[in-house]
């Protein structure tokens, strides 16, 4: 049974942010954070790269719309041409509507399977649940990971660090 | 469940118990939908049909019967539409059959008892189309709305199957030994207290049967009972020229037309000849181009004023002293009485009507009094148009009767008749209101009823023989010119009926003989080529009569204006222009044919002006009760602009609840108020009451909202400006954002002449037989959701009390830019190469979409499950479908197609002979039908088409054109042809 | 609704000692489980859309190739492949009605009142004609209703009897030779040219074609003015 | 802190601390102590589930004949239906997305459950074009499946847009619903005491577990799928606009449409908000949580949004006026004064008349007088969808063919049996999922400084 690293807790926000500056000027660099809700702050600590998501987005948009569109011209082109009310086969501007509709439906899911996929979700069984304090039960704590990997690592050294750094329960957790 | 239904529902249905209540009065049972309910009713039909009584729902309601009334429960072909999966070939094929192609047979259809001449289309042996029968001089290849539908009676599943003895099931055989006992008691007695009780006919053979039986049995007496006869041409004629003649006229050679309350193109045996002889007088193309004027005074709105270029209502008691108006301004007659019309009305008029001369027209209407007849026949004589425009002939009707049913109804009272065979005749329901038909009936030793339903009089008759249908039956009949024609049958009758003829021969104690040889025996002067082409030509050549020439007196042989009674208010009685006295109440595509001036369909109602709605502070649906002749009925009032004042319009062949479509129907039974076979009763009086009845009619807007939809014109004006269709018209844009689409091919088009359309309802009709247009019911009408493709239009315009009235047929346009089909999402209605406006029904799903966004509103939806897709489920309903045309099923688009299926024949026909279609080959079902040939239709791509030729006039317009769908069909702008020295009364026409 | 002190559950709540617990609810197996089911719902879908192209198109579907049971088990293999009698014969509406037609009773007897005149197999042929109760024949080749099929334009335009209905002469019970789906018959209509043949070959069975059928084809089009474009309209088969 | 909220009074009441938030919305789901008239009330939603269920067997059995309409008005309330639902559906949109675009934090309390609406509207909407048809089993034709028919759908047609627009409504606000609800699954997961409440959370909850990492990606996707569904709510209301624009009809035939049709949805949409909101903070104490400022807000967008509608009226009416179409002004003197006036006036008076009030603070923030208003322009809405829907086509281009349509028991077992299910859905969501954003209100009480 491995080590996966230390799980430190901390009551408030401000605590873990700085906890994880402390941290972070104390060389570590393998750390994560973990709140109920978003704190931007941590971005630039931990070194968070700007994500390509919305590059995803982009080209799941632009892609669905022009497969749809792609098909709607084979329809009425090529597959089965049929005078409709007298306009033109290749009547653009009503084509259009149902290409945007498809682009836009097309980027929803590059974003929301973009952020599955780089996010590595689902993951059910994952170490940071091992950790006994680590619950978002009760509108969730403010915690600070520092894997075993860092090459920083020390067990004992590292947790006296985030105990002094003000961590409220400071516990090993296993991978 | 209607009311009535569950009023019978819970009890069994017990013959003696229902003969019982019938007794006590006329309207004591109504109908199949009374007993529908009952477990008798579930068994009948389980044990003679199996198939459908697996399809009847445990109560079945009005919609059910509707449904199985589509066709017979049982009919001949039964085995060809089984299961789907299985053919079935012949076991002999008939020679001249093809499976899959058509045969037309040349026939004749009675109208009132006058002939006219039709082809049927028979598929597979079954009839399925009624067209006219070009060669036919009643007929001139045109129908009308009634002939259309002989198809359905013929599959109606109401018909009377089998002989009747007390109301119990009997055999033919049984039948026939009872009239052998009968037939040697006359033998005895030389016929001694028989009668015989005749419908209207004029077979030549049944007259000559009718002298045989005189001569067997010299103490029978014949009668006839017509309710809808108009016999004062003879009495007219009798008095003016001492001999019974009537009168055959030529609109084709009429130049000024007067008709004292005569609906020459709406009623007569002659009406579709004359449509076609008067509408062709009245063709202008050109401003060189010349027609015929009209002149109408009349006592109940029809179409035929309508038609008019100038029109005056004026109540029924009145029309003598317009004759009599007339006939002073001729000149025959100093002193001028005191007349309703308009002085200068009249002087106008008798100066066109001199002017005119030889090629005036002068036609009294045919329920007039002898006075007026015979003042119409003096003016043409003393305008030299006797000859011309007039001609007399015999009658066509030969038969000499020894009365009609008021004297067969004193005679029953008076102990001399004890016997009586009714043959066709249904007194029980057209008696008049004072005879006591039914107690006179019922005293009857023996009464033998022959009829298609085991209708009013079959329940009183001990026994009840079912007829054969005209489409069943030899015969022969002669048209209102005297050209007799042959009635042959398309296929063997059903319910195994028999023809009058054949009744006819069993009364001499003939048993066994057919039908064809009693026709033939009586014609056995022509030899067998001559018959074989009488039977392809439909009627036997140079039959017609030979005009007598008389000379008129200058007086009026002693006939005398019938004295005026008091009161105030008069009774106009009319036959149901589709229903005639009942005998049609159970079609039910006459019953949802909307009528052509009220547009009421599934009833009746009692028409009056708009003034005495005002009087007595009613509106439509009103129930006004109306008195007369010391009986009354209550009836729905209806408003009808152009109605005389202080007239009531009550119209016969409602109020029947025999039959299960008949029973459907509303409306009152004006037989109850008439007396004796009068048109007219005088001193009426009218109650209205707080009470509401339910009157359904398809156009509930009637004017026209300044909109250009309906362009017309008087002659003058389109002389001066021949283009009158665009002035104050909205401009018609010429520019489309998108490209056109060329048509290389045929492009097929519509044209409709406005001034030719009569509104007869004949195209309506045979767009329904052609297209398997299903009959929604009652309830579904009042709602709005009747499905005929093609309508009729009527719009008012002018003063409410004498109004301009306009026809519009209004079909599918077939736009080439249709906007129905760009919002169609499932590509069910699309363009095709020919420039069709393609309905795809079996891709549609019933969006809806389509209807929203046609601005001529034509389609039509199946909102309910009117008739069955499935083969099996719809049992035998099919017999009267048009195979080459898919049946809808509920919750699809439908509309006109122009009848694709007859150009798709004609395309392939041509195809295989390898050439184009030529002009005139393909011809729609509703051109087809047109009297007057107001439909042209054709390929706008062929230079000499005759569509092309009416299109190119100059009052040629689209329809609503400024909305840029660029219809193929469209309208010739209507021109009129009013006297200039009249300024007529809401003249609309002059702008 | 009934107005509920909230304060009541929040006390409770707050009392308790949830979620205090082990937070790990899956085991480790749970992530590979997941990936399986979301791999294999994708599967699942793609087979699913696999079959419902595909299996409308078979043979299961169609009934293409399965002989069908008749009355009498009539045999076209002996019928056109060993005897050679025209299709004409039996089917004599076919080059003018839009249905072949099927032959009567009495068709069958001009050969059956000498040839197999006592044989159980034509019992009811015999019956049929004594009777003069038709044969209840299996349609073989049916479209649904909505479908208006013209034999004799096919015929006339030089699509033989064989493009449609198969090598019947090879068929001892006839059975569907093709799927006659929409999709099937505008396979044609959009270019008929390669199922052309001279108008006189049509009733002929394993026709061969020469070798400059391209050609003969391509001046059939002209000369039978067939207009392909023309071919697609719905109402050509939808009326 | 944003500036928004810096420069707002505050939106949140009294003072919170995590557990407190968590627990509250939390403990609605998990502890399923619901109050009885809570099942009361469901109960009821239930009964008019079933009459919709009946409702929808009677009209496939029987057929769209079963409905009023008839010929000419083919379209009656299965349209008026649709639209109506997809109105309603748009304020929850726009109060996730553009509210969160716009940084306005006031949203976090009322933006759960108006997603949850704006999904059970578009559920309830995307019903009635499929019973709206004559074949409804065939409705699948509208899409472009491979088939042996060598079918396409017709993409000229606004009803095949419309079939695109919804199904990417749907899908995307059911993404973005979902995606907000991830971290709150998170705690319920977290929370839930039983064997299978933890499974049903924590599978749902993809294993979430707040990781500064994973945040970030979040919120730069959450906050793109906002920017996707703004334009998207807007091209799918103009989208069922244009079902009507499309249309040469009079009356239809209308340029006005897609911002008018925008604004009254945001209208119907509001006025539903504040139905579902009124009763639910008062039945479940979150006064403190959605508080008297979110109604307040609400209610302002709400005559802003009105006012948008009001002048859509006018200028139909005047367009057709200017036109000089006389189809177009015949339609709209006959839509005052004809068999629909009553209707009409009735709408005029409930979407512009009343809402007038909604100018006033006190009424504003008189929480039953509000609910009044806002159920006044419920109806309202509807109403005036059906006016569109049916005055046009009763009064076209023929007279001849002008009529009315009625309105059958079928017509309004459909009606009331999908607002009931809606309800009935609702109701369930409140008992299954946290009603309020458990994470954003955290948020919220962190910035406002509200935190014991």
């Amino acid at each position: 049974m491995s080590l996966y690293g230390l799980m430190a807790a901390f009551a408030d926000p401000e605590a873990l942010i700085d906890a994880a500056r402390g941290m972070r000027e104390r060389g570590y660099r393998r750390m994560d954070a973990f709140s109920p809700f978003p704190l931007e702050e941590l971005d630039g600590i931990l070194e968070i790269p700007k994500t390509r998501l919305p590059w995803a987005v982009l080209v799941g948009g632009i892609t669905c719309a022009a497969l749809v569109y792609a098909l709607i011209w084979y329809s009425v082109e090529v597959d089965y041409p049929i005078n409709v009310g007298g306009r033109p086969l290749h009547s653009w501007p009503p084509f259009v509507v149902i290409a945007f509709e498809a682009g836009i439906l097309g980027a929803a899911f590059a974003g929301f399977l973009g952020v599955l996929v780089a996010n590595g979700l689902p993951r059910y069984y994952h170490p940071v649940f091992n950790a006994e304090s680590f619950t978002y039960a009760r509108g969730g704590r403010f915690y600070l990971l520092i894997e075993a990997t860092d090459p920083k690592y020390r067990k004992s050294v590292t947790k006296r660090q985030l105990t002094r750094l003000g961590a409220e329960i400071v516990e090993e957790i296993e991978a | 469940m209607s009311a009535i239904a569950e009023k019978g529902s819970g009890s069994g249905i017990d013959i003696a118990a229902l003969r019982r209540r019938l007794a006590n009065g006329r309207d004591m049972w109504r109908s199949l939908d009374e007993i529908a309910g009952t477990v008798e009713f579930r068994r009948f039909v389980e044990a003679e049909f199996p198939a459908i009584a697996e399809h009847l729902p445990a109560k079945p309601n009005r919609r059910t019967l509707l449904k199985l009334m589509g066709a017979s429960f049982s009919l001949a072909g039964l085995a060809a539409c089984s299961r789907a999966e299985s053919i079935v070939p012949y076991v002999r094929q008939p020679e001249v059959l093809v499976p899959g192609k058509p045969v037309y047979y040349a026939t004749t259809l009675s109208s009132d008892g006058f002939g006219v001449g039709v082809m049927v289309e028979s598929h597979e042996g079954r009839p399925t189309k009624v067209e006219g029968n070009p060669d036919h001089p009643a007929s001139r290849g045109a129908t009308d709305a009634v002939m259309q539908a002989a198809v359905l009676t013929l599959f109606d599943p109401d018909r009377s199957r089998t002989p009747l003895k007390d109301g119990e099931p009997a055999s033919y055989g049984d039948f026939l030994k009872d009239i052998a006992a009968l037939v040697s008691r006359w033998t005895a007695s030389q016929g001694q207290g028989g009668a015989l009780l005749l419908d209207a006919s004029t077979s030549p053979t049944l007259a000559a049967q009718v002298d045989v039986l005189r001569a067997r049995y010299p103490k029978l007496n014949v009668y006839r009972h017509d309710p809808l006869a108009r016999p004062t041409a003879g009495q007219a004629s009798r008095a003016l020229f001492g001999s019974t003649l009537t009168p055959v006229y030529h609109f084709d050679r009429a130049e000024v037309i007067f008709s004292l309350d005569a609906d020459f193109l709406g009623e007569g045996p002659g009406r579709l000849a004359y449509a076609r002889d008067f509408a062709a007088r009245r063709r202008v193309r050109s401003p060189a181009d010349w027609m015929s004027r009209l002149y109408v005074v009349e006592t109940s709105p029809t179409i035929t004023g309508a038609t008019a270029d100038h029109r005056l209502a004026v109540k029924p008691r009145d029309i003598e002293a317009v004759a009599a108006a007339l006939r002073a301004k001729l000149g025959a007659q100093a002193e001028a009485p005191r007349s309703p019309v308009d002085p200068t009305w009249m002087t106008a008029l008798s100066k066109d009507l001199v002017a005119a001369g030889r090629n005036a027209l002068v036609i009294p209407g045919a329920h007039q009094s002898a006075f007026v007849y015979a003042i119409a026949l003096a003016a043409n004589a003393k305008l030299g148009a006797l000859g011309n425009t007039v001609e007399l002939i015999e009658p066509p009707d030969t038969l000499q009767v020894d009365g009609d049913l008021t004297t067969l109804c004193e005679a029953i009272s008076d102990g001399v008749i004890d016997t009586a065979v009714v043959v066709g005749a249904n007194p029980m329901h057209t008696a008049p209101a004072g005879l006591n038909a039914h107690k006179a009936f019922s005293s009857l030793q023996l009464l033998v009823h022959h009829g298609l339903y085991r209708d009013e009089t079959a329940f009183l008759s001990h026994w009840h023989v079912p007829a054969a249908h005209e489409l069943e039956s030899w015969s022969d009949i002669r048209a209102y010119d005297g050209t007799a024609s042959l009635v042959q049958p398309l296929i063997k009758p059903l319910y195994d009926g028999k023809t009058l003829h054949q009744l006819l021969a069993v009364l001499g104690g003939q048993f066994e003989i057919d039908a064809l040889s009693l026709i033939r025996q009586h014609w056995s002067e022509i030899n067998d080529e001559a018959w074989r082409k009488a039977l392809r030509d439909g009627a036997i050549a140079n039959s017609a009569a030979k005009p007598a020439s008389v000379t008129a007196p200058p007086d009026l042989g002693g006939l005398k204006p019938a004295v005026q009674a008091g009161g105030r208010i008069d009774i106009r009685f009319v036959a149901d222009p589709w229903l005639r006295d009942g005998r049609f109440a159970n079609a039910s595509w006459l019953q949802e044919l909307p009528r052509p001036l009220t547009k009421i369909v599934w009833g009746n109602a009692a028409l009056i002006s708009p003034a005495m709605a005002e009087r007595l502070k009613i509106e439509n649906g009103n129930v006004i009760n109306v008195a007369a002749n010391g009986v009354s009925l209550d009836a729905p009032a209806w408003i009808l602009p152009g109605h005389p004042d202080e007239t009531v319009t009550l119209s016969f062949g409602f109020g029947r609840k025999v039959g299960s479509v008949a029973a459907l129907s509303e409306g009152y039974d004006a037989f109850r108020l008439r007396d004796g076979t009068e048109w007219f009763a005088t001193g009426a009086a009218v109650t209205p009451s707080t009470n509401d009845m339910r009157v359904i009619t398809t156009q509930h807007h009637q004017a026209i909202e300044g909109r250009a939809i309906v362009r017309h014109a008087s002659l003058d004006t389109f002389r001066q400006d021949p283009h009158f269709v665009r002035k104050d018209a909205p401009p018609s844009p010429t520019e489309s954002l998108y490209p056109d689409w060329p048509y290389n091919q045929e492009a097929w088009a519509m044209a409709i002449d406005l001034s030719a359309c009569i509104g007869c309802m004949a195209c309506v009709s045979a767009c329904q037989a052609e297209n398997n247009i299903a009959t929604v019911g009652p309830d579904e009408c009042e709602r709005g959701q009747e499905m005929h493709w093609l309508r009729v239009d009527r719009y008012y315009a002018g003063p409410l009390d004498a109004p301009d009235t306009f026809f519009q047929p209004v079909p599918c346009m077939h736009c080439e830019k249709a906007p129905c089909e760009v919002v169609c999402p499932v590509n069910a209605t699309v363009h095709t190469h020919d420039g069709l406006n393609a309905q795809v029904y079996n891709r549609c799903i019933g969006t809806r979409y389509c209807s929203q966004n046609c601005p001529y509103k034509v389609r039509r939806f199946n909102f309910l499950d009117h008739q069955s897709f499935d083969k099996d489920e719809a049992g035998s309903e099919q017999g009267v479908h048009n195979p080459n045309v898919s049946v809808r099923s509920r919750g699809v688009m439908e509309k006109c197609t122009y009848c694709v299926q007859r150009i798709s024949a004609k395309r392939i026909q041509a195809q295989i002979e390898n050439r184009d279609i030529a002009d005139g080959e393909v011809v729609t079902a509703c051109q087809q039908a047109c009297p007057t040939r107001a439909i042209t239709f054709g390929d706008l791509n062929r230079k000499d088409a005759n569509v092309v030729r009416e299109k190119t006039a100059p009052q040629n317009y689209p329809l609503l054109e400024e909305l840029n769908t660029r219809p193929r069909t469209t309208y010739l702008g209507r021109i009129s042809n009013p006297n200039g020295e009249l300024s007529k009364p809401g003249e609309a026409i002059d702008d | 609704m009934a107005k509920v002190p909230f304060g009541v559950v929040n006390s409770e709540f707050a009392s308790s000692r949830i979620g205090e617990g082990m937070p790990q609810i899956f085991s480790k197996n749970a992530n590979g489980v997941a990936r399986f089911v979301i791999w294999g719902s994708c599967a699942v879908l793609l087979i699913a859309a696999a079959i419902g192209v595909i299996l409308p198109r078979s043979d299961l579907v169609t009934g293409v190739g399965e002989p069908v049971a008749q009355p009498v088990p009539f045999s076209h293999k002996h019928h056109v492949g060993q005897l050679g009698i025209d299709c004409r014969y039996c089917h004599n509406g076919v080059e003018t009605s839009s249905s072949a037609g099927l032959p009567a009773t009495e068709v069958c007897m001009t050969c059956h009142s000498q040839l197999f005149t006592n044989a159980d197999m034509l019992a009811p042929v015999r019956a049929s004609l004594a009777s003069g109760t038709p044969i209840r024949w299996q349609r073989v080749n049916g479209l649904p209703d909505f479908v208006f099929f013209n034999h004799a334009i096919h015929v006339n335009k030089g699509v033989a009897c064989e493009t449609c209905h198969g090598e019947v002469d090879e068929m001892p019970l006839t059975r569907r030779a093709h799927t006659l789906s929409m999709e099937w018959c505008l396979g044609c209509h959009r270019n008929p040219e390669r199922n052309l043949r001279p108008p006189q070959d049509v009733f002929l069975m394993h026709w061969q074609p020469p070798e400059n059928i391209a050609d003969i084809r391509r001046r059939l089009i002209g000369m039978l003015d067939i207009h392909p474009e023309t071919m697609t309209d719905c109402y050509v088969c939808h009326r | 802190m944003t500036e928004a909220s810096a420069s707002s009074p505050a939106v949140l009441r009294g003072r919170h601390d995590f557990p407190e938030i968590s627990g509250r919305i939390g403990s609605i789901v998990l502890s399923g102590r619901l109050p009885r008239h809570f099942w009361t009330a469901f109960f009821l939603c239930f009964l008019l589930v079933l009459l919709l269920l009946y409702s929808i067997t009677y009209l496939i059995s029987v057929g769209v004949g079963g409905l009023g309409i008839n010929m000419p008005v083919v379209w009656g309330t299965m349209i008026s239906n649709f639209v109506w639902w997809i109105g309603i559906g748009h304020a929850g949109t726009l109060i996730s997305a553009v509210l969160l675009l716009l940084r306005q934090p006031w949203r976090a309390s009322i933006n759960r459950f108006a997603e949850a609406m704006t999904l059970f509207a578009v559920a309830m909407a995307g019903l009635f074009p499929i019973l709206h048809l004559g074949r409804p089993w065939f409705f699948y034709w509208l899409l472009p499946l491979p088939n042996v028919h060598m079918h396409w759908p017709q993409w000229r047609s606004p009803l095949v847009w419309d079939f695109a627009a919804i199904s990417t409504y749907a899908t995307v606000s059911l993404l973005f619903w979902y995606m907000g609800l991830l971290p709150d699954l998170a705690v319920l997961r977290d929370r839930a005491r039983s064997r299978p409440a933890q499974l049903f959370y924590g599978i749902l909850a993809l294993g979430w577990r707040g990781s500064a990492f994973h945040w970030a990606r979040y919120q730069v996707v959450y906050f793109l799928l906002a920017a996707l569904a703004t334009p998207l709510v807007v091209s799918v209301h103009s989208i069922v606009s244009l079902d009507f624009t499309f249309a040469i009809t009079p009356g239809y035939h209308s340029t006005i449409f897609p911002p008018y049709f925008v604004a009254g949805a945001l209208l119907s949409g509001f006025a539903m908000v504040l139905t579902i909101a009124i009763p639910l903070r008062w039945a479940f104490s979150v006064e403190d949580l959605i508080t008297v400022r979110h109604m307040d807000n609400a209610a302002k967008l709400m005559i802003a949004a009105g006012m948008v509608v009001a002048y859509g009226y006018v200028s139909e009416a005047f367009f057709a006026w200017y036109s000089g179409e006389p189809y177009e002004r015949a339609m709209m003197v006959q839509r005052a004064i004809g068999p629909y006036a009553p209707l009409f006036w009735t709408m005029l008076g409930l979407n512009c008349g009343l809402l007038q009030l909604l100018w006033f603070r006190r009424i504003r923030r008189n929480m039953p007088l509000l609910f009044a208003i806002a159920i006044a322009v419920n109806i309202g809405m509807w109403i005036e969808r059906y006016i569109i829907v049916v005055t046009g086509p009763s009064r076209d281009y023929l007279p001849s063919a002008w009529g009315e349509q009625s309105l059958t028991w079928l017509d309004f077992g459909i009606l009331f049996g999908s607002i009931g299910t809606f309800f009935a859905l609702i109701f369930l969501f409140i008992r299954i999922l946290p009603a309020i954003t458990i994470f954003e209100v955290e948020e919220l009480a962190e910035e406002e400084g509200k935190l014991r």
